[in-house]
């Protein structure tokens, strides 16, 4: 019976585990569906870590095994997937990076009490009182607030258009932004979704133009985010066009041409930040995947060097101590370099990092201010 | 939140560029049904694929109009000989279900492809003409979507021409309304069969070329579109090329609209809702004629 | 003798075309009527109107008295009137048997009865008289798809009578049926007519079956009713002579 | 046959019960996600398969089964109250989607089906209030029932495959009942069917309801065993998914469905040796299926048995031995 179970493909692979010289981390992650532009980032990210860490002989002298499983962007097999590797005692699992399959395969590593180092953003995460899951970039309750004043103080707007695309990332989003204008009594004034893969954005400009607001929100995924700037630019939008991250992203500049120029807004994770470590990783990314990285790309790189450095901070490998050793943990890059930026994890396991204001100026972004970590 | 009139050349115009894609792809989509009862849940991808092939030959240091032919042409071989002889012609006297399924397995085959071959990263994509804006009345109308509309409007024609005024044409049509009397007539219906097969690679090939600047040249760009396609095919009439036209054109419009002046939440389901009328009040589409052949 | 089936003035047209124009006449009780006349007279349309599968334009069909236009042919089936069709039609998927039992099963209690009743509705037994009455035993447990064309027209015709109609309206029993066959139909629904004192009504180009089998004849010409009478009347009718002219009268 | 078919099925019983003894979690969540699966392919299987109606909705109506009983159990009912509610509400809805059946068929039939699908998507997606939109639905409770807590995995696995065993046993004794002959008559030739007494409207709306409702039910198994629903689940590429199952399985055989899930089921698992290329495995040995076996397996086997069974024994020359075809 067994033998079958076997043979149906049913039972798990035994090689796949820790052994003697490796350490068993697996990443359950999008590499098919709607999310595979996000997880191959992801994927690469990590993967230039792990080479680059197994070069070095690895942590604490293990190499690490990292098989890839992906979720098809579905959270049913998510979690099957996340099922399969918590049977084979991982260390700790990467990934998702979408929010809903986060939700599921949370529940059942806190179960098993294994650190789940996710990349999804959604506010919800952190917000259950689960003491495995560790974020690596901004969850949007952290990243919204700081846009949010931006628009306040920076633009000075008193009303505001929001263009976001319909799945949980902009949904997520724009809900988290839509309360931070309440708090902050700036008036929405258009609130217009989008559909993911959308071609034609001439009906959503029109609507943001007749809504004539101070400023314009977009928050769309990349290739979305350039067909929007230039049906903005045709139509000839005045109003500023304010992003969070992915609108000022190198990729969007390249895809949008010359109709980025000006726009503005919040960079949490950006390979165009003024700092060297962070360039030199973009290069080295570049150099060894020939495309240009986006934040998931850093998500999934730091991710890995947070659970090395933690690892070699307790000093032996053990999922539970893990959790309590990271929560509150603050790692600077004079600890670990590859950690490119000073992060702290609170004990919800939310991420706190500085971040940026930047500007899209002659198709480069620049950054014009240092946002300090939230903590200070 | 009121949007003024005056927007309305602005959204029927980007409207109709958009719509006239659509159509490209909705024809071939039509010309497979009729003439040898495909289904093809894969023109979508068949539509994001040639960019992909025109993007390697570029690669390889063609200039852009070479490397469209290449592209072209390899459409036409993969898409239309291969997909033909490979994946249709065993299945066809099976009734129509088998193929659609094999048709969707194509999808994700391609889909998987396109993403393990060459990349999950959306790649940018040369224009035709550069994109110039024409201020006309209140709207603003940039010389690319203008060129797009151009060059689809020129192959409906060219194609319309094709098959109504050749002789090839003309059997074709035949072979399509009937094939067992097209047989007696003498045509070489499997022969006319493969030829819109073949036509059909070109169409997705020039759709691909002018739709990848607007969309970017990306593996996931075939499921909206396929799916508006086969939607336009059935609005406008499943059996009629003017029919698929009209469709697309249609849907491309509509869109715009029921986005700007009804609901941009629902304004995918618009379209779904007028498929269902035209099927329930008149199944043979707007400008189809009814079947005389049951599936 | 009263009516089984009266048919008044019915009209029927397909855009220009009458194909049905103001029919009348009667089914009398426990005979075997026969309906003749040259292709697209009108006959297997006056089946489909008498029958529901279509609407006339006018006129009025009663069954045992009832007024039928207009009821669904499920329903007027359920009245004890049941057909075969000038194509063959059983269903080639299930097996002799259960064509049998389905084309019954319908007048056995309700929908949903039969849905907790048992899987042969009762039927068995019937259907296996049917099957022995129409020599067809040893095909029984065959797919009727499987079988040959002639022994498919026979279950065509049991499965007419499986209900135990009160009539029967046959379109072209013997329809591309070979001579052997023909005798054994005719036969065989002579039998079951003496047995079971039902009424036919049959459509019909093979004149020697139509002369053999039916009581009384009505002749069809360009969806009017030319002649009725007698087999050996309407031979020598001229009118008939005049629409046959050219058509199958050669063959009688 | 038949003796073979009894041994067969004895023998597959019995893996179904012991094989998740020899299984860990994700063994038994794959086999459980077959059980919820195979009921949703049973239901498409009888509108389809026996009935005749291509349907592209099933995923829909698993979508809406999951739903119903997601929220109806976060309104604080009883999971078998949720359950048969959204059983129930399939039921109707599946009916009133019949009613196109009745004026178009085939792949007319099809594309209006297929619409409804992404309408229902559309629906889920943004009447917020309602569904929780795009989030979909976290932390669904694995049911207690009768004290008994299905919240261990192989628990909530013999749960399901006992739902599955009485659904299939009823779906098998409305099939072998008049009413399966008369979905096959719909099916074969809807007019002469109609001749002979049976009401084909109130039988195709019935198809259509209770296929329905199995997605219904699926769906509602569905909702406890991932824990999580959202719209993108039950967006076109279930229905697709499904509809590939009951073909591949052998339309119109009753254990075509079983076969089906668990082709697209297992298949990608073990495709995952590809790794990187599993899916592009995947499609291309569907695509090998579809031109080797286009009836799908079980037809393919039936076919197989028949030509031996031929062999063996040709079948006696018919009595009247004529056959003038016209």
């Amino acid at each position: 019976m067994s033998v079958m179970a076997a043979s149906l493909g049913l039972a798990t692979p035994a090689l796949a585990q820790s052994t003697a010289t490796t350490v068993y981390m697996p990443a359950v992650i999008e590499l098919s569906g709607p999310g595979a532009v996000s997880g191959t980032n992801f994927r690469d990210g990590m993967l230039l870590a792990v080479e680059e860490i197994n070069a070095k002989g690895g942590i604490l002298g293990k190499k690490i095994d990292m098989p890839l499983l992906d979720t098809q962007s579905e959270a049913g097999i998510s979690r099957s997937q996340i099922q399969k590797v918590l049977d084979n005692k991982p260390y700790v699992i990467f990934g998702p990076v979408f929010s809903g399959s986060v939700m599921v395969d949370i529940a059942l590593t806190q179960q098993a009490e294994i650190p789940e180092i996710v990349g999804g953003e959604a506010a919800a995460i952190t917000q259950k009182g689960d003491r495995y899951v560790f974020r690596t970039s901004f969850g949007q309750q952290f990243s919204m607030p700081k846009i949010a004043n931006y628009v306040r103080d920076g633009v000075k707007a008193k009303s505001v258009a929001i263009v976001w695309v319909n799945n949980d990332f902009g949904k997520g989003g724009r809900d988290t932004f839509t309360k931070e204008m309440a708090l902050r009594n700036i008036k929405v004034v258009a609130d217009i979704s989008t559909e993911a893969g959308q071609a034609d954005f001439s009906a959503d400009v029109v609507k943001v133009k007749a809504a004539n607001a101070d400023a314009i929100f977009v928050y769309l995924n990349e290739e979305e985010s350039a067909r929007f700037l230039k049906e903005a630019k045709k139509q000839g939008i005045k109003a500023p066009l304010i992003g969070e991250t992915t609108l000022l992203g190198q990729k969007v500049i390249d895809l949008a041409g010359g109709a980025a120029e000006g726009v503005r807004g919040h960079v949490g994770l950006t390979v165009d930040a003024p700092i060297p470590a962070v360039q030199e990783f973009a290069a080295r990314f570049k150099k060894r995947f020939n495309y240009l990285c986006d934040h998931n790309g850093i998500k999934g790189y730091t991710g890995v060097y947070f659970v090395k450095y933690v690892t070699e901070k307790m000093g032996k490998f053990d999922s539970k101590l893990f959790a309590e050793t990271a929560h509150g943990l603050t790692i600077t890059p004079k600890q670990e370099p590859q950690m490119l930026m000073e992060a702290t994890w609170d004990k919800n396991g939310d991420i706190d990092r500085e971040s940026f204001l930047g500007e899209v100026v002659g198709g480069k972004q620049k950054i014009v201010q240092i946002l300090p970590k939230l903590g200070k | 939140m009121r949007v003024p009139m005056a927007s309305f050349i602005q959204l029927l115009v980007s409207g109709l560029a958009t719509g006239a894609i659509y159509a490209l792809i909705a024809v071939g989509f039509t010309l497979l049904w009729q003439t040898s009862q495909t289904i093809n849940f894969a023109q979508g991808e068949f539509v994001m694929l040639p960019a992909f092939f025109i993007l390697a030959a570029m690669n390889f240091g063609a200039p852009f109009w070479l490397a469209a032919l290449v592209g072209i042409v390899l459409s036409v071989l993969v898409l239309g000989v291969v997909f033909k002889l490979i994946i249709v012609d065993p299945m066809l006297k099976h009734g129509v279900l088998p193929l659609v399924i094999s048709t969707i397995a194509l999808s994700l085959f391609l889909k998987e492809a396109a993403k393990d071959f060459y990349s999950s990263q959306a790649q940018p994509f040369p224009t035709l003409v550069p994109a110039v804006d024409l201020h006309i009345f209140d709207a603003v109308i940039s010389t690319d979507s203008l060129a797009v509309l151009a060059v689809a409007v020129a192959t409906v024609v060219a194609l319309h021409l094709l098959l109504h005024k050749t002789r090839l044409g003309r059997s074709m049509q035949a072979t399509a309304q009937n094939p067992t009397l097209a047989r007696i007539l003498g045509i070489p219906v499997r022969r006319m069969v493969l030829y819109t097969f073949l036509i059909n690679g070109v169409l997705v090939a020039i759709a691909s070329i002018l739709i990848s600047p607007i969309y970017l040249a990306k593996f996931t760009n075939g499921e909206t579109l396929g799916m508006t396609a086969f939607l336009a095919a059935i609005i406008g009439g499943f059996n009629q090329v003017r029919g698929a036209i009209l469709g697309g054109v249609i849907l491309g419009i509509l869109d715009n609209l029921s986005a700007a002046y009804i609901s941009s939440q629902y304004r995918g389901a618009f379209p779904l809702l007028i498929l269902i009328a035209v099927i329930l009040l008149r199944p043979q589409g707007l400008l189809g004629r009814i079947e005389e052949r049951t599936v | 003798m009263s009516a089984v089936l009266q048919v008044s003035d019915l009209r029927k047209s397909f855009g220009g075309i009458t194909a049905v124009d103001g029919v009348s006449f009667e089914v009398r009780d426990g005979e075997i009527l026969g309906i003749i006349g040259p292709n697209g007279s009108g006959k297997s349309t006056l089946f489909n109107c008498v029958l529901g599968q279509l609407s006339p334009n006018s006129g009025e069909v009663r069954v045992d008295g009832k007024v039928t236009t207009g009821m669904r042919p499920c329903d007027i089936n359920r009245l004890g009137v049941s057909r075969t069709f000038q194509l063959l039609q059983v269903f080639p998927q299930l097996s002799v048997r259960d064509n049998l039992i389905l084309a019954g099963q319908e007048h056995q209690g309700s929908m949903y009865s039969r849905l907790i009743g048992r899987a042969d509705a009762g039927l068995g037994d019937a259907a296996d008289q049917m099957i022995e009455f129409f020599r067809l035993s040893h095909l029984s447990g065959e797919q009727a798809g499987s079988l040959s064309y002639g022994q498919q027209k026979l279950l065509d015709a049991a499965m007419a009578f499986m209900a135990g109609p009160r009539l029967v309206l046959l379109d072209e029993p013997a329809g591309g049926v070979n001579l052997t066959m023909l005798g054994l139909l005719r036969e065989r629904l002579q039998a079951y007519h003496a047995e079971h004192k039902a009424t036919f009504v049959v459509i019909e180009h093979q004149m020697e079956f139509v002369m053999a089998l039916c009581t009384r004849v009505l002749v069809l010409a360009e969806g009017r009713l030319i002649a009725d009478g007698m087999p050996a009347d309407i031979r020598r009718n001229p009118a008939v002579i005049a629409a046959y002219l050219g058509h199958g009268m050669a063959n009688a | 046959m038949n003796r073979l078919g009894a041994v067969l099925i004895v023998i597959v019983a019995l893996c179904a019960v012991g094989l998740p003894f020899f299984l860990k979690p994700f063994g038994v969540y794959l086999i459980s996600m077959w059980v919820v699966l195979t009921i949703a392919a049973i239901g498409l299987n009888l509108t389809l398969g026996y009935a005749g109606q291509v349907s592209l909705a099933q995923g829909a109506f698993v979508g809406i089964g999951a739903y119903a009983a997601a929220l109806l159990m976060q309104a604080g009912w009883p999971y078998p109250a949720a359950f048969v509610s959204a059983g129930l509400l399939c039921f109707a809805v599946g009916w009133i989607l019949g009613y196109p059946a009745l004026r178009v068929q085939h792949h007319y039939l099809a594309f209006v089906t297929l619409a409804f699908t992404t309408l229902v998507f559309l629906v889920l997606r943004n009447e917020e209030w309602l569904t929780h939109g795009i989030y979909g639905i976290g932390s669904i409770a694995r049911p207690t029932l009768f004290g008994w807590s299905t919240n261990n995995p192989r628990a909530f696995y013999f749960f399901s495959l006992g739902m599955l065993t009485l659904l299939a046993a009823g779906t098998w004794w409305m099939l072998r009942s008049p009413w399966g002959r008369a979905f096959v008559a719909l099916r074969e030739n809807s007019v002469r069917a109609l001749s002979l007494g049976l009401d084909t409207r109130r039988y195709t709306l019935m198809a259509f309801a209770i296929g329905s409702m199995l997605g219904g039910l699926s769906g509602a198994l569905y909702a406890p065993l991932v824990q999580f629903i959202e719209p993108n689940s039950f967006a076109l590429g279930l229905s697709f998914n499904l509809l590939l199952m009951v073909i591949v399985g052998g339309s119109g055989k009753f254990f075509g469905p079983f076969l089906g899930a668990l082709i697209a089921v297992l298949l990608p698992e073990w495709m995952r040796i590809a790794e990187g290329y599993y899916l592009i495995t995947y499609a291309a040995l569907i695509m090998v299926m579809m031109a080797f076996c286009p009836y799908g397996v079980l037809g393919m086997v039936e076919r197989a048995l028949k030509a031996a069974a031929v062999r063996r024994d040709p079948p006696m020359p018919a009595v009247h031995g004529e056959a003038t075809g016209s």
